[in-house]
């Protein structure tokens, strides 16, 4: 086993920073998923047909913009929005600039996530609301919020999964991150054992992101 | 007691089919009624009879086809959201299925009621403790209050949608089969609780029931439902909810 | 890389066969995969070219170490060398075709002198290239590199001084394009940069032309000299493909 | 009639206390009970007695902290996950939260019980139609039969849930408040289903149930319990379901 | 507008020919996620603590698997898998091979997206089950999925929206398809009109994918 303690002697301090990139660009996107992506799977499950708040002008761009970024293949949204990117960044390249896209994405897939665990809720729920004459920001937040938190955050660690994946392809714009240090150390360099070191790494990660969400999940569960 | 005072709620002529059923018989056909405010009013008939439809035509939940509805003088048809959004802060519904929120504690779902009554009526946030817990008591589930639905008993369940609908002191009360699962102890304390809201509060109660005995003991007056329509309007010789049996009394009467 | 056993070379060095014999050329992208289209035009009798499009350079290699594919036209020698050196390889260059001049350049600035203090300099995010940047950058003096290390395998951090304080930044040879909108100093291949309407003599900052880089053919050693290589040979050096070559102004005829 | 079987459901000294319920008392408590292959047996108590826990436990659902659990000469508590299977495919169960699947129409809902059956005793594909439709006319619902659950009235669905757990004609049969939201037709229609059940087929019944006249119209014996303990056990000096008044005959003879 | 149909003159059979590709990689990962990513979402939920079939070695493993692949950086993932590949398929690039490391993704995805739904049905239908001594086929077919079957759909199309993301990284192994198109001919051979225009039609075939996701998925629907 010499040879890892080897090896992370040499790359040990480029992966932590790699892995301080990722954690990074998560810690970002998942906040931008909770506050811009959660409120916008509510508008989407409220503004719909039969919903508590229903409009249909609100609920086309919700649900149009929800649609569009999660149709972009994510190579192509990352290289889409460069103008943008810099526009508002200053500059289109690093881990910063690279974080983005990924809050972009992070918003589309969270919304849906969200917007599929609301409409598991039993209608006999959104009906107490109604009876009660709650207003939408207490149907919401009294009422749905609480009744979905458990399939809520069980859906945030999906999502945080699914970000680790799209935020390999970050490299493009100089993104930085444990899966382009994977890539560009591991493979393209050809050392395979800092490959599957790092690989490892991750997958050690999002097991323990995943066992987490679970256990919170299931005690949030009451039914 | 013969109701006294104004109308609170009037149907005229109110029918409704639903859509997608295959069964062309209508669950409400043609239906007018009076109930007057300070009542206690009795809903009767056989299962399937469109009992609960009247119901939810009342909180603007089912919209009839046709006819008009008016409750506290506000004709439920003509409210935007935001109008029916009031009205339904000033009723109390108890549900025929009950649906209490899971991931609240009893106690939790029963404040819910006050935390979305209007804002003038709402007890402060201090006063909200001891008002769900009387009435938590008052159903006679104080040592439940901190149990989550599903480790109830479907009594239980029961009691506590009653609590919730009653917590926040309604103007009118609408129960669907609000003691369905219920000894007759626990549904005398609860018709207690009922009368007690009409005598102190003022308000209005109507009650869904299947069990005469309940009609008897709390109703004014009734109104027995067949086929969508008011076959018959009784105006009852209430006798006293005080009078009901307890449960193991009338077991010992009954089956000893 | 990932592990390679050696599989089956689907018919390709007996030429013998009525059928003609198809020859798996894997190249990325433009203009390899013009000239690979050119030499399919111009192969002889009994053999015919198929192109393979990947997308990925390390991939162009496996699959032809592996003996999945017969040549690939994406590498130049010391790329292909570290991937002999990596994966013990047996790969070969059998032919240069077309080299290239590359060059840094500069939306902002018109001569390297004025590189500011803790300017940003983009160079590419593969070894082979990010070699021959640091290198060239080394050789103007802009920066110093470790002594010990073989420049064209230089990384960020075998630059042993950088008295500017030049940040690099690392990232694909596509998007390097981008980049020159926002770094003080562009690493780019003429075939990309031309697309900005720019080109090396007149635009580059720096330039190097070094036949060392030159795009080879690339086959198995074993196959180095069998008749189909000898035909992909034949083929790389035709008039076809000289014209594509001399009708794209970003690269030069190295044959 | 006093059943004279062997018995089919034993209970020896069981006792069950729900865990995370901050309450201490014990929903069973220390229960002894037998009950005879083809009796119908009533089960009666107040709100949060312990009876729903009862049934549950024979049928393996809810494990007893204590004593021994024998049902059709099985120990319950003994049972690996395939005996457990296949004692539950001889039990019906009508549950208290009626549980209907929401995708499934009325009369699919009832065919889950023929198709789950155990094969030996599974009516062919043919007769299945038949025997569902013969089921759900006779819960009075023969015109339902295409809907879906969530087009049904609370009564309803309850006679769905009936209709499912007789369907499969199971050896022992767990109501557990099968009438609650019915009216007196309805109940006596049930009530005949389930005698029936007994007479021709020889099924074992037990009700749980918080109205005596169910009781008095239907059982052979009652169990009183009080907070988990069977306080008493009574033997009916049984009516005839087939005299329970009709709703509309009740309604006219108590209100008019 | 001249521009365009010239630009589809010259790039339209190409660019036919990249959807075609698209279409068979989806097609196929698509069945791949029906036949093998749902039973295994399935066994997930039934083996997990309070399962119908609890079984903790199954429940690892079947997690495991899910866990792994999802945290796998995709195109470390296609690289891994290619002696793999190339030991099931004879070849280990072009459109069918990469096809495969796509499966494995389609699998695992869906899984994940199953096993969320099914942990929202109301724990009462699984009583329904339990209680009618169904066995865990039964329990499945008869029950669980029918009950499901509005949510299973809507997680179909959110999985195919996925997967056609990660299809843009197949050009690696030379998988083509639509989105490496884009890449190649747009963004790496900087024609951004075809580009953009690429884009658009890949963001059509979603939009068209999505709505008929939830149209049968709200069909399906009657609670
Ligand atoms: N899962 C649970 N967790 C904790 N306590 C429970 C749970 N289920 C039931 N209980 C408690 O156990 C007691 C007995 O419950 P059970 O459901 O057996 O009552 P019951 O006699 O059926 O009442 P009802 O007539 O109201 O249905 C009740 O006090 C109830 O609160
Ligand atoms: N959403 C619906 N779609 C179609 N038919 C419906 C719907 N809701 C109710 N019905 C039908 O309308 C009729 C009246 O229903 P309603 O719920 O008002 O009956 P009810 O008198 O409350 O009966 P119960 O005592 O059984 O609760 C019933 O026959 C029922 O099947
Ligand atoms: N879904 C991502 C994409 O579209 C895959 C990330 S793994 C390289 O590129
Ligand atoms: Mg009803
Ligand atoms: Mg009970």
């Amino acid at each position: 086993m010499e040879w890892i303690t080897e090896l992370l002697a040499q790359h040990g301090d480029a992966m932590l920073e790699a892995l301080a990139e990722t954690g990074y660009m998560l810690v970002v996107s998942l906040l931008a998923a909770v506050l811009v992506g959660l409120p916008l799977g509510m508008t989407v499950f409220l503004t719909a047909r039969g919903g508590l708040a229903e409009h249909r002008p609100v609920w086309s761009v919700a649900n149009m913009y929800i649609n569009i970024v999660r149709s972009f293949p994510f190579l192509l949204l990352v290289v889409f929005l460069i103008p943008f990117t810099r526009a508002v960044m200053g500059t289109s390249f690093g881990t910063q600039a690279a974080t983005l896209p990924l809050c972009f994405v992070a918003v589309a897939i969270y919304a849906r996530l969200v917007e599929q665990i609301l409409r598991e809720i039993p209608p006999g729920i959104s009906l107490v609301a109604r009876t009660m004459g709650a207003t939408v920001p207490q149907a919401v937040l009294r009422v749905l919020l609480p009744e979905a938190r458990s399939g809520l955050v069980y859906a945030l660690t999906s999502a945080s999964i699914s970000l680790l994946s799209y935020s390999t392809v970050l490299g493009v714009v100089g993104g930085g991150g444990i899966g382009d240090f994977a890539m560009r150390y591991g493979y393209q360099e050809y050392n395979d054992a800092l490959m599957y070191i790092t690989i490892a790494v991750i997958v050690v990660c999002v097991l323990a992101l995943q066992g987490i969400g679970h256990r919170i999940s299931v005690r949030l569960d009451r039914r | 007691m013969q109701a006294s005072g104004a109308p609170i709620v009037e149907l005229a002529a109110v029918s409704k089919r639903y859509r997608g059923a295959d069964d062309p018989r209508p669950a409400l056909d043609d239906v007018d009624l009076t109930i007057h405010r300070g009542e206690i009013f009795g809903v009767i008939g056989e299962s399937g009879a469109g009992k609960s439809t009247l119901l939810q035509v009342l909180s603007g939940l089912v919209v009839p086809d046709a006819g008009r509805v008016t409750v506290a003088g506000r004709d439920v048809g003509a409210l935007g959201r935001r109008g029916l959004r009031e009205l339904r802060r000033d009723i109390g519904v108890v549900f025929q299925g009950i649906h209490l929120l899971s991931s609240r504690t009893v106690r939790d779902n029963v404040r819910l009621a006050l935390q979305l009554s209007p804002r003038s009526e709402r007890p402060s946030r201090a006063a909200q403790a001891p008002a769900v817990d009387e009435m938590l008591e008052f159903v006679g589930l104080g040592h439940r209050g901190g149990h989550y639905p599903a480790q109830l008993s479907g009594g239980e369940r029961q009691r506590v949608g009653l609590a919730r609908a009653l917590v926040a002191r309604p103007a009118l009360l609408l129960c669907d089969e609000p003691t369905s699962s219920l000894d007759t102890t626990t549904t005398a304390d609860v018709l207690r609780v009922l009368a007690r809201a009409r005598d102190e509060l003022g308000s209005t109660v109507i009650v869904i029931t299947h069990d005469l005995d309940v009609v008897k003991a709390l109703c004014d007056r009734a109104a027995l439902l067949e086929r969508g329509a008011v076959r018959e309007l009784f105006t009852v010789a209430r006798s006293d909810y005080r009078s009901m049996p307890s449960y193991r009394e009338q077991v010992r009467r009954e089956l000893m | 890389g990932c592990g390679a056993q050696q599989a089956d070379a689907p018919g390709a060095s007996d030429g013998a066969a009525a059928e003609p014999t198809t020859i798996q050329v894997a190249a990325v992208t433009s203009p390899m995969t013009d000239v690979v289209e050119a030499a399919g035009e111009a192969i002889g009798d009994g053999f015919e070219i198929e192109l393979v499009e990947v997308s990925d350079y390390v991939t162009a290699n496996t699959l032809l170490n592996d003996g999945e594919i017969d040549a690939n036209f994406s590498q130049h020698v010391p790329y292909m060398e570290g991937f002999n050196a990596a994966n013990d390889g047996t790969l070969t260059g059998v032919q240069p075709v077309y080299n290239f001049v590359i060059a840094f350049y500069s939306k902002t600035l018109d001569d390297i002198a004025d590189l500011p203090t803790g300017g940003t300099v983009a160079i590419p995010d593969d070894a082979s290239n990010t070699g021959r940047a640091l290198k060239l950058l080394a050789s103007e003096g802009v920066i110093e590199l470790d002594p010990a290390v073989d420049p064209y395998e230089a990384t960020v951090d075998d630059i042993a001084s950088n008295p500017k304080e030049l940040e690099f930044l690392q990232i694909p040879i596509s998007s390097l394009n981008t980049a020159y909108e926002e770094a003080d100093l562009v690493f780019q291949w003429p075939s990309h940069i031309s697309a900005l309407g720019l080109n090396p003599e007149d635009d580059g900052l720096i330039t190097e032309l070094d036949d060392t880089f030159a795009l080879h053919v690339v086959v198995r050693e074993e196959d180095a000299d069998s008749e189909a290589t000898a035909a992909l040979i034949e083929a790389f050096t035709s008039d076809e493909v000289r014209e594509v070559i001399e009708s794209n102004e970003t690269i030069e005829v190295a044959f």
